[in-house]
């Protein structure tokens, strides 16, 4: 019983050490400068104070699109990824094809000016 | 175990080239058509990507022609290339193609891009393919929203015109509802027959004794509602009329044939097929459907004065003819769909041939007013009108005619009487507007155009030029027409545009030709009704 | 190529003629238009010449040739096609039809040259003749049916051809509603055929007939009777007759093409070609016979006191068609249709020389302000005589030979057709009598002015357009009479059609003598191989009676109008004054309109006008505008109602929908 | 597990789902209501996958996963379109179309 959860408490085991590890590490070596944004709550390079009808901007929304979208695609790798024995070479093809297809996407992307951040 | 897995990487699964080369024509030339579209110069990207688009349909249709009169089932089962996906593939690929003739000079393929207008085009296209073939709700609905994704923003692509945006929110938000449903429908017939494959759930309804499931029967309730949507049957059809208008009218003409030949082509496979075994259940439901939606489209165009959404009502009432077709599933009645589906192709195509010339011609918008006294300055333009309104309204002498005759027969064989007299009485109520817009042609004198095109070339009451600020036209005078749909950067309305005239010409014509020789059309409609194997 | 090709290039030319001259009406200079039209029928004419040298060389047993062009919705359920249908009768009524309009064609590049209507004339004329060829080349119900229908709007375009003038429109509108009623009753005749033989094709048809119909089967007799109704629609017969006269509005040549020698012997032709069913049902037969024989009689009794030129040689007509329906009714098929050859030829002949004679009286048609043209114009003259002579049945001229055959064979049926036969010979004397009473009349006697300047060398032109009916001044914008018109004295092509045609009135009659020849017997034979009643000549003496009856009856009524109206010049008016009420009687043309009027609009109008005062203001504004119009516009506004624009309100009417079918559905588990 | 339970949850989900897109406002709110009614369908599946031991419900909820990413992205597209052109970000407020 225990023994198949064991796996798992291996797993949550190095998360939490290499977690640790990685924050001590940074507060260790890192640079340290008081500013007042690094006391928000949410440290991540936006004001947390939002004014009232403040918008993001159009960049913004536009690479979160395009994220999403190369990001599920990876998806269809899953199932060639279990069946990967059976089908061989032609899951090679296969994923080469698909590979291509999502390039010729990000080309497209990158040609028109999508991922410039204005 | 063994021997089969290396069976399997010896010779890895078979592909059938063949069947697929419609659909992979339909991709490879989107694939192509979106990269030709960043190409540096703008007269490259205009005429190169509408070219190669139309190379790709013509492929396409090669491809199909090629493939008549198979009968095979392509991708472990998830397509099926019969006679019936290949007839609709037919009409589907003429549909794109005027589509991209249509679109040549419009306003939006220019302002949203030439590549990336042509590929969704296109795109939609292989989407719609795939839905007519699929042989499994999985590939089901993966054609559905194939179709359907590409045309949300193809509806949109008038940046510059709020109508147009707000119908492709409108058709996104209600699309998406009606794809759910869909989708919460097929996972329930899923899991009530435990397939995803037609012929798997067709036997276990048969075997299973599954015809009282209620899983089944809620399942196909929601098949039911999610493919009535896409199709534009009543009470689903709301988008219908809102998105018609708002979208640039070539897509308009696209979404009309098109979308509505795919839908019926895949009511007739799911239903014919799949669900044939539980038709007692499901008949009733959609003969009732087909007359509220012949009810509701022919007393909503009434009143319209926009030739859009009159013909937008008017589609809600033909998809209401072509239901009747699928109700009866019987061969008779796939035979009637698939024809009137062609003739719908031919009617609609001249119809939104002329609102798209005169679009540009005059300024007014589709407004019906647009067409006023026709007859006498544009015979070349009023008679495929004509010939579209008559043959729409079913009148003797006119493909519409056979075609009705067809779906009236096929529903009065099929124990449906009542629903050919519904066709019939609707027929005639239709006649009202039908011939409002004969009369608007052939007896009104036509606008005065002749004051404002010296002085400027958009109306004096679209509030200005467009070219000064193009960002006013829409949110400051939303009552104005859509000042004129000239290409862009062309000040002047649009002369002559023979492409669209001759696509006019040409669909009249064939109109009538049908009408009188159905004969090709009848061979082309039985081969489909008789691909369909579980039927008599 | 065969029989049944050329039969195709006949329908083709006069078709190919419509559309040139329909399309290109605006644009085409001088007389091309006509001459265009005039060839399409001359070139359906030569094709039906080769036609019948082609049908002639087959097997006599083997002259009945089908030809389909396509199939049109055979899948329905019913053997709709387009087909033809090529056999001895069919091609005897493309030659006469053709070869008539030929003629005419040719008179009217002429007669309507000074009409601006000169292109859209024979483009209706090309038409009209179109029409009439598919009627008489039908292959099958269908196709009868398709040319029954275009014949009648043809005949509408061309009495409304002056589309200005009141009284032509409104005569239009009669013709056609009376030939509608036709069409209705040959449509649903063709269904109760159709419901037992379940075919549309006529040789189908015919064979089925004896199997599934027994004799004077009750749907049969009521499908023939029917069809009795389309026939005398078309054909002017009691009491569906009453459009013929006031056709006459239409230009003369129109007169002279359809409403004499053509179109309205669609009947005879109608009966003819079905005689298979008629014969089965005698009762139906029976019904043609008399109608055919009242009209013969009631016509020409009409035809004695009308004085417009033109309406008079109408009931003529009407009579003609008369002796044709009652002949092919009993059986005398091949006399019906010998009478309707040479009638065509005098009857256009007669219309011509009325239409040259109008023209020299500049558009005025009443016979009171007529006489004398004799010296003015000679060839008229002459045309008119001859015409007049053969429709009065005096041997040697055709008339005479094709009445006594319709007659002999009405006699040699015997019992109660003695009655229809005697009628028959008083018709003739009658057709005699008011025949000559024209000629006289408007050639004889003192020469009015237009003569007796004619005569000089001045063709009369009249002042302002009038109207002949009425002789109102009227807004004539569009045609005849114009300041500019021809007769045939002075015009070669009016003069040729004509003198053809008086040629054929004297000597078609020669085709079919008694005891000598009997080439149109033999020649019609094929068609009629299944008939009982075909050739059952037997009594030698009634046809020697018939003929010495006829020929004296024909002199008897020249040498009548000939003391009434010209050696004694008073006595017209001195029967009149004692006559006054059949006189009155005879004006009023037997008071059928106002019999119609009666016993059909009048009882409308009265019921309309209840309708409209009381039923109307309680039942339809109530109940069904509030109902009808009412839920049609309410409705329309629901839907647009409902249409608010609210996205959200969308997709609630998608949900409540879902609920509602799934509902139904879970309701079935 | 009974399959029942799976059922509910996704019967559940759908709704609130279907009733999001009824009562909100903003059209972003609306997709996610949106992609909650597709999620729902996955749910459903991937519960009848595990209830006949097959994978084709796996397979079919997988491909749904794109189809909805892709819908949502092309509805953000929308909606930035629509902000681009200063339009209310609104749905009530789009309804120029109507009739």
């Amino acid at each position: 019983m225990l023994r198949s959860y064991l796996p798992a408490l291996v797993f949550l085991l190095l998360g939490g050490v290499v977690g640790l590890a990685f924050a001590l590490l940074n507060h260790r070596l890192g640079p340290h400068r008081r500013v007042a944004h690094k006391q928000d709550p949410y440290e991540c390079g936006l004001p947390s104070e939002v004014r009232r009808g403040f918008r993001f901007g159009i960049s913004f929304y536009l690479v979160a699109m395009l994220f999403i979208l190369f990001d599920i695609e990876v998806i269809f790798l899953y199932p060639v990824a279990v069946r990967v024995r059976a089908f061989g070479a032609f899951a090679l093809y296969e994923t080469i094809v698909f590979i291509v297809l999502l390039a010729v996407a990000f080309v497209y992307v990158w040609r028109r000016g999508a991922l410039e951040w204005r | 175990m063994s021997v089969a897995l290396a069976a399997a990487r010896l010779h890895g699964p078979h592909i059938d080239w063949g069947g697929l080369s419609p659909i992979l024509a339909l991709l490879g030339g989107a694939v192509v058509v979106l990269l030709v579209g960043l190409a540096p110069r703008r007269e490259v990207r205009r005429l190169v990507a509408s070219g190669l688009a139309l190379v790709a349909f013509a492929a396409a249709l090669g491809c199909t022609i090629w493939q008549w009169d198979a009968s095979k089932s392509i991708v472990s089962g998830a397509l099926r290339v019969d006679d019936l996906a290949l007839a609709v593939n037919l009409i589907l690929v003429s549909a794109g193609a005027a589509t991209v003739l249509l679109s040549w000079r419009a306003r939006a393929s220019g302002e949203a891009g030439h590549g990336e207008f042509y590929a969704l085009v296109l795109t939609s296209t292989a989407g719609m393919s795939v839905l007519v073939a699929a042989q499994n709700t999985v590939s089901l609905f993966l054609g559905i929203e194939l179709l359907s994704i590409p045309l949300y923003v193809l509806c949109a692509t008038e940046l510059h015109r709020s109508p147009s945006l707000e119908s492709g929110l409108k058709y996104l938000v209600i699309g998406s509802v009606g794809s759910a449903t869909l989708l919460y429908g097929l996972a329930m017939i899923y899991g009530a027959t435990g397939s995803t494959d037609f012929d798997a759930i067709a036997s276990a309804i048969a075997s299973g004794g599954l015809a009282s499931d209620p899983l089944l029967l809620t399942g196909i309730a929601l098949v039911v509602v999610g493919l009535a949507f896409k199709s534009s049957v009543a009470p689903f059809h709301q988008w219908t009329p809102d998105v018609y208008e708002g979208a640039p009218t070539p897509i308009t003409t696209f979404m009309a044939v098109a979308t509505k030949a795919a839908a019926l082509g895949i009511f007739l496979r799911f239903f014919d097929v799949a669900l044939v075994s539980a038709q007692v259940s499901w008949a009733p439901a959609l003969a009732a459907l087909a007359t509220i939606s012949i009810v509701v489209g022919n007393v909503g165009a009434l009143g319209q004065s926009s030739l859009k959404r009159l013909l937008a009502y008017s589609a809600v009432a033909q998809a209401g003819y072509l239901l009747a077709g699928v109700v009866v599933s019987t061969r008779a009645g796939a035979r009637a769909t698939v024809f009137y589906l062609a003739v719908y192709l031919l009617m609609n195509l001249a119809a939104f041939a002329v609102v798209v010339a005169r679009e540009r011609e005059t300024g007014l918008g589709d407004d019906i007013a647009a067409v006023e006294g026709l007859g006498a300055s544009r015979p070349w333009l009023a008679w495929p009108m004509t010939i579209a309104m008559l043959s729409l309204a079913g009148i003797p002498a006119t493909a519409g005619f056979v075609g009705k005759l067809f779906l009236i027969q096929a529903s009065a064989d099929g124990g449906y009487t009542w629903l050919g007299v519904v066709i019939v009485v609707g027929s005639m109520v239709s006649l009202a507007y039908y011939l409002r817009v004969v009369a608007a042609m052939w007896m009104r004198p036509g606008p005065s155009l002749g004051a404002t095109e010296a002085a400027s070339p958009y109306p004096a009451i679209a509030g200005g030029s467009p070219e000064a600020d193009p960002d006013a036209i829409g949110t400051s005078t939303p009552a104005a027409p859509p000042a004129g749909d000239g290409g862009p950067g062309a000040g002047a309305r649009e002369g002559f545009q023979p492409e669209v005239v001759g696509l006019a010409l040409a669909a009249g014509a064939a109109t009538v030709f049908f009408g009188i020789v159905p004969s090709p059309l009848v061979d082309l409609a039985r081969a489909a009704g008789n691909s369909l194997l579980g039927l008599f | 190529m065969t029989a049944t090709t050329f039969g195709w290039l006949v329908l083709l030319f006069p078709l190919a003629g419509t559309v040139v001259l329909g399309l290109g009406w605006r644009s085409l200079p001088g007389r091309s238009a006509g001459w265009i039209g005039t060839a399409a029928i001359a070139a359906s004419f030569a094709c039906a010449v080769v036609c019948l040298a082609a049908l002639q060389s087959h097997h006599p047993g083997a002259r009945q040739l089908t030809s389909t062009l396509w199939d049109y919705a055979v899948t329905v359920g019913v053997d709709a096609r387009l087909s033809i249908l090529v056999d001895p009768l069919a091609v005897m009524m493309i030659l006469v039809v053709s070869g008539i309009s030929a003629l005419i064609h040719l008179y009217s590049v002429s007669y309507l040259w000074s009409d601006r209507g000169y292109a859209r004339f024979f483009s209706y004329l090309n038409f009209f003749v179109f029409s009439m060829l598919l009627l008489v080349l039908a292959g099958n119900f269908l196709v009868l049916i398709i040319g029954w229908a275009f014949v009648g709007a043809a005949s509408y375009l061309l009495i409304s051809f002056w589309y200005r003038r009141t009284t032509a429109t409104r005569a239009g509108i009669k013709a056609f509603v009376i030939n509608v009623v036709g069409d209705v009753g040959l449509v649903l005749g063709t269904y109760f055929i159709l419901k037992h033989t379940g075919t549309l094709d006529f040789v189908k048809t015919f064979n089925a007939v004896p199997h599934v119909f027994a004799r004077d089967d009750g749907d049969l007799v009521a499908g023939c009777v029917l069809l009795l109704v389309g026939a005398f629609a078309k054909s002017a017969q009691i009491p569906l007759h009453t459009w013929l006269p006031d056709a006459m509005e239409g230009p003369t040549p129109v007169s002279a093409l359809i409403h004499a020698a053509t179109m309205v012997t669609a009947g005879v032709y109608l009966i003819a070609r079905l005689h298979p069913l008629f014969e089965r049902a005698p009762a139906a037969a029976d019904v043609g016979a008399v109608i055919g024989c009242l009209t013969l009689v009631v016509a020409a009794t009409i035809a004695l006191a009308q004085t417009d030129v033109k309406r008079v040689i109408a009931y003529s007509t009407m009579s003609q068609i008369g002796y044709m329906i009652m002949g092919v009714s009993v059986g005398a098929y091949a006399a019906g249709l010998f009478h309707l050859m040479t009638h065509a030829f005098f009857k256009a002949l007669l219309f011509m020389a009325a239409g040259s004679l109008i023209g020299a009286m500049a558009g005025e048609q009443s016979l009171n302000r007529m006489g004398g043209f004799r010296r003015a114009m000679p060839f008229t003259y002459a045309a008119f005589v001859v015409g007049g002579l053969a429709l009065s049945g005096v041997p040697p001229f055709s008339g005479f030979f094709s009445k006594d055959e319709i007659l002999l064979v009405t006699g040699e049926r015997g019992g109660w057709h003695w009655i229809l036969y005697v009628a028959g010979y008083a018709g003739a004397l009658l057709t005699a009598v008011y025949t000559f009473r024209l000629i006289f009349r408007a050639f004889h006697g003192e020469p009015v002015k237009e003569a007796t300047e004619l005569e000089h060398g001045h063709l009369a032109h009249a002042d302002h357009p009038f109207n002949p009916a009425t002789g109102e001044e009227e807004d004539t914008d569009v045609g005849f009479p114009g300041p500019e018109h021809h007769i045939a004295e002075r015009d070669p092509p009016m003069r040729l059609a004509m003198g053809v045609l008086a040629v054929g009135a004297l000597v078609a009659g020669l085709v079919q003598i008694p005891k000598v020849d009997f080439v149109i017997d033999h020649f019609l034979h094929p068609s009629f191989a299944d008939s009982a009643l075909y050739e059952v000549r037997t009594k030698n003496g009634l046809l020697a009676v018939g003929l010495i009856v006829g020929t004296a009856l024909g002199l008897a009524g020249v040498a009548i109008a000939y003391r009434i109206w010209v050696t004694r010049p008073g006595t017209a008016a001195a029967i009149q004054a004692r006559l006054t009420f059949v006189h009155r009687l005879l004006v009023n043309k037997w008071y059928f309109d106002e019999l119609l009027d009666l016993l059909f609009v009048r009882p409308g109008a009265w019921m309309g006008r209840f309708a409209q005062q009381t039923f109307e203001r309680v039942v339809v504004n109530e109940a069904l505008v509030g109902g009808t119009t009412g839920l049609v516009r309410a409705g329309s506004a629901a839907v647009r109602a409902a249409q608010s624009g609210f996205v959200r309100y969308y997709a609630g009417v998608l949900v409540i929908g879902i609920a509602a079918v799934s509902l139904y559905f879970l309701l079935q588990s | 597990m009974n399959i029942g339970w799976y059922l509910a949850v996704s019967a559940l989900v759908f709704c609130i789902g279907a009733a999001g897109v009824l009562t909100r406002r903003n059209p972003v709110v609306i997709l996610l209501c949106l992609e909650l009614m597709l999620n729902a369908g996955n749910l459903a599946l991937i519960g009848f996958a595990r209830m006949w031991g097959n994978s084709q419900g796996q397979v079919f909820a997988m491909i749904v996963m794109v189809v909805a990413a892709c819908e949502v992205t092309i509805g953000l597209g929308l909606i930035v379109a629509i902000y681009r052109r200063r339009l209310p970000i609104d749905v009530d407020e789009l309804r120029e179309l109507q009739g």
